[in-house]
């Protein structure tokens, strides 16, 4: 490799100090003096294939996306756990496997995201300090151009965002696209209502006891509240509260606790419990209502203890399918554990369609498109065929604990 | 920035380069110091000779005389870059992800393309304003020297004069042939 | 803070426990919920059982009827917690690094003490202020549940009430035997 | 392990929700209601022989270290590479194989840092923006207290530090402890000078072509240029410059550039060169003296290309000792590649006194009282025995991109 040192000292030998340039600003570069050292050195040149060299490129190129986006393309919230001020999410189309990669946002603190497609926006729900992890702390949702992933503009919430794991429910927006919902916690438990057409905060309602926003109806939401009921809360179009509801008791938090994950088909919420079963959840009225739990293990798969685990443990496809992450010999502590298979379901015949064996450990589990993609036990994503469970390929390197994986469309 | 457009108007009357292509340098203004602050190590090299970086999918030019695989630390032009490769993280070798902004300044190495055997210059310009891309860490010095002599320096972040100044990946744009062939 | 001190006066007066030891829990003024908003993860506890994580010196108690390791996920008093272990970051199982400050909420769990057979109340206090830790990652869920039980979920980043929200390890301090002995 | 589940879920029968309370909150507190649920598990007591339980434990209690720091006190440069806003300083202690990391400070956007001694406090020189990676951004001196290692306060600089990999010559105290120089770059290149008695920035000093700060007599600084000179920079006690002067071209930049790092034994700074050669500096006068230039290698040893390499590639004990990371094989851009063995140098005698073959490749070394810390090419650090070079004990875990190890006294 002697060559690239000598040709490259020869460069150096010819740079004057100081010999910098910056585009658009040398108007007059005809007039510029030659180098201070003649040029001495000839490059070898070896091969004559080639008669023509490479021609110059242009600089100062950046992409654009297409929106709206592929249904392989899929949005990585990388929480980056040991650096959580360092929050990325990742676009990447799960289907290539070459050229996957396509951009990335900051997510600040352990963000929650979701996306317009109407509006071509993405939003991230976050916190930052003026110092890092310190001084002044202001909460926002920042805004973001679908087409080319850059920052148009925040909106200031009040600075009670909840400081937990990622959950997809602490953020979300109303099912018409026009309020956005982000889950305070101080301990004091709140969501604060965004108008997402004006970009405005529009108010906090209080949800004591409860947690997380689940979308229901065109501006409503639902909130998983401590007593093992659900809540539902009716708003107008400026944020106010026009009806709340509570449904009855039915999350055995202490024995079989709901996750707080789910798989969403319609209006339907189709929650995991700990120990193996369903409870879906009808959020097509003003209040939500349960709906009748099944079982999603056979008497022989509950006596070796296959149970649900991980994080994002629970996604849906578009055509009623269930995919779930179940570890064997779950007990007591393993409701994060993930799992060594997928499990899928028809939500409508409650039966266990396939199984898929995992290649690698799975703790988190998305659908986007065609494929299936599993966060493993290595915090790499698995991809598999969604069609079939094939195992297609590995996406990795730069992210670190990428938790969650949303659909192009923030779901 | 009053200081930055002195310093840009003082090195522009003193601008001076090897290539007798001294036009296409000044065309495309970008003289050249530094890159990505980002790490040395022998480690960042080795995931190329490996076969290429974990979960990152290989990729080719498709022109035979740009041979090699620009997600691989390497490729013939990378020979002095110091960063994150832009190919890796949704742009390309000369193109920046999107919600990026490509540094105007940057520096320049000479690298030797094993196709044609010409050495061209370089420009290890980095793509400015989203998060790190943390893919493909890649570290070559040749031709590198200390940061006294910052036009040959990859120890610089020269995320400066973008509107921000948060470093996401590099790219190495050929600006010419070195020597006149 | 009006929420804050809204809450923390209702909570109050609902206050309860299983333990009849219920003036040491009050005393200490800390009752719970979850810990440090940090990984969960078979993997994270995998150290452990290889001896420990690797560059983190053992320590012990030096008290027989506080057996194990405190840099070890396996220690008895961790079964319930989840984040930086505080031995590790320079605190220790019941007190908080330099400049930290520790966390006056947080969350308990119920773990049995392998020596005297006891069940204690272990308060996972989190310690905030400083950069995270990252030593030390552990994570065990027995008796954790999800967030609308916030008391006993480790989803939850504790350092509220804290001049800084920042995570910086979590302690387990003992409140004291969970069922009269 | 099932006593734990059951009495934890015990404990949770108990709990009613939003049984929360707060230190000093519950002034009333022996008013308060008993449990809704009445206790109904025992635990199992398996051995008697601990007659007492272990007793109830204080909370809120925080470590201080104390001051000065032990002389095997370092501190660890964590520049957190992959996630750069988010760097750290951590101190620790190199003679303990057990509680030797004793906290941590925040690093932001790849700072400098010093220690006063005389002042007991650390300071670190960085960057912040109010959105993380964009934003307003502020260019600012941390000031933390050695024995909690809290910030205590803040300068504020010009924005202009210079974005680049770490180097302990982009922030120093001046000899006698008044001053602090930050490198600036924009890229003009200039120094802060802040008074850190008062805590005030005072001027910004020019150092056309030049680069980094290289403490100079009392109030002074040298600084390296381009050119191949070193220009010395005298201040008064409000950063009036009240000489500058320039040495002879000492530096070949091209051919067999000086490392911008050193080992300083006195006045006199030892920079080493790719090819491997020592330059040493007499900075006792206001005017940097280049001084006779010594080999660090053999005939032989040229011939087998052993050369100087790493990031920050050498250190001086107190004893005249200096300690510098070889490779063999070196070449045109081996420089920082760090090495396999460290070469151990008297600079009186220049002559080796002995060689150090690393249990792991080294990227970077420090003298820290009698050990020696290695950054291998794992990022992690190994220590040795600075007596006879025998290795000690491996720290790591947590520690991500440590490329600057400092002493206890920031050197």
């Amino acid at each position: 490799m002697t060559y690239k040192s000598i040709s490259f000292t020869a460069l150096l030998l010819a740079l004057n100090f100081g010999a910098l340039s910056v585009s658009g600003c040398s108007p007059n570069d005809t007039d510029q003096s030659q180098a201070n050292s003649p040029k001495t050195e000839t490059a070898p040149i070896k091969i004559a294939d080639f008669p023509a060299p490479l021609g110059e490129e242009e600089t100062g190129i950046s992409h654009t996306l297409p929106v709206p986006f592929d249904k392989n393309w899929a949005i990585i919230h990388d929480a980056n756990f040991h650096s959580m001020i360092d929050g990325r999410f990742i676009v990447f189309d799960s289907a290539a496997k070459s050229k996957s990669y396509k951009g990335t946002m900051h997510g600040g603190l352990v963000a929650g995201m979701d996306v317009s497609v109407a509006r071509n926006e993405i939003y991230i729900n976050t916190t930052y300090q003026s110092r890092g992890i310190s001084g002044e702390r202001t909460d926002i949702i920042a805004i973001h151009d679908l087409g080319n992933l850059e920052k148009t503009g925040e909106i200031i919430l009040p600075p009670k965002r909840g400081a937990n794991m990622p959950f997809k429910n602490a953020f979300r927006l109303s099912g018409d696209d026009s309020l956005s919902f982000s889950y305070n916690f101080t301990p004091a438990a709140s969501i604060s209502v965004s108008d997402m057409n004006t970009k405005t905060f529009l108010t906090e309602v209080p949800i004591p006891g409860c947690t997380l926003a689940y979308p229901m109806g065109a501006k409503g939401f639902a909130s998983m509240c401590g007593d093992g009921a659900m809540i539902g809360v009716s708003l107008d179009s400026v944020g106010n509260v026009v009806k709340e509801t509570r449904s009855e008791r039915f999350n055995n938090i202490d024995d079989n606790a709901l996750f707080l994950k789910h798989a969403r088909f319609g209006d339907i919420l189709y929650f995991p419990t700990f120990k193996g079963s369903i409870q879906p959840v009808d959020l097509s009225t003003d209040t939500p209502k349960p709906l009748q739990k099944w079982s999603l293990v056979s008497a022989a798969e509950r006596e070796a203890n296959w149970r649900p685990g991980g994080w994002q443990l629970i996604a849906g496809d578009n055509k009623n399918s269930l995919f779930i992450l179940m570890h064997p010999d779950g007990a007591e502590g393993t409701h994060k554990n993930g799992g060594s298979e997928l499990w899928v379901f028809d939500v409508n015949t409650k039966t266990r369609t396939r199984k898929i064996e995992l290649k690698t450990w799975g703790v988190s589990v998305a659908v986007a498109g065609e494929r299936l993609i599993v966060t493993n036990a290595e915090m790499q994503l698995d991809i598999y065929d969604l069609a079939n469970g094939a195992f297609s390929h590995t996406f990795g390197d730069g992210i670190f604990t990428p938790f969650i994986v949303y659909s192009g469309q923030g779901q | 920035m009053s200081a930055f457009d002195k310093f840009v108007e003082r090195s522009s009357r003193k601008l001076a380069h090897t290539t007798s292509r001294r036009s296409l340098l000044t065309k495309l203004g970008t003289l050249v110091a530094g890159v990505a602050a980002v790490p040395l190590l022998p480690v960042a090299r080795a995931a190329a000779k490996e076969g290429g970086y974990p979960g990152v999918g290989a990729q080719t030019t498709g022109n035979p005389q740009d041979p090699g695989d620009p997600t691989s630390c390497d490729y013939w032009r990378y020979c002095a870059i110091d960063g994150f490769l832009c190919s890796c993280c949704g742009g390309s070798p000369n193109t920046c992800p999107a919600g990026t902004e490509m540094s105007p300044i940057t520096w320049i190495g000479t690298c030797q393309n094993p196709a044609d055997g010409r050495a061209y210059i370089i420009s290890y310009n980095d793509c400015c304003g989203a998060p790190e891309c943390s893919r493909c860490m890649c570290n070559r010095n040749e031709g590198d020297r200390p940061m006294n002599r910052p036009q040959a320096s990859n120890d610089i972040n020269w995320c400066l004069g973008t509107t921000n100044i948060s470093y996401t990946c590099s790219t190495a744009v050929i600006l010419g042939v070195a020597i006149d062939d």
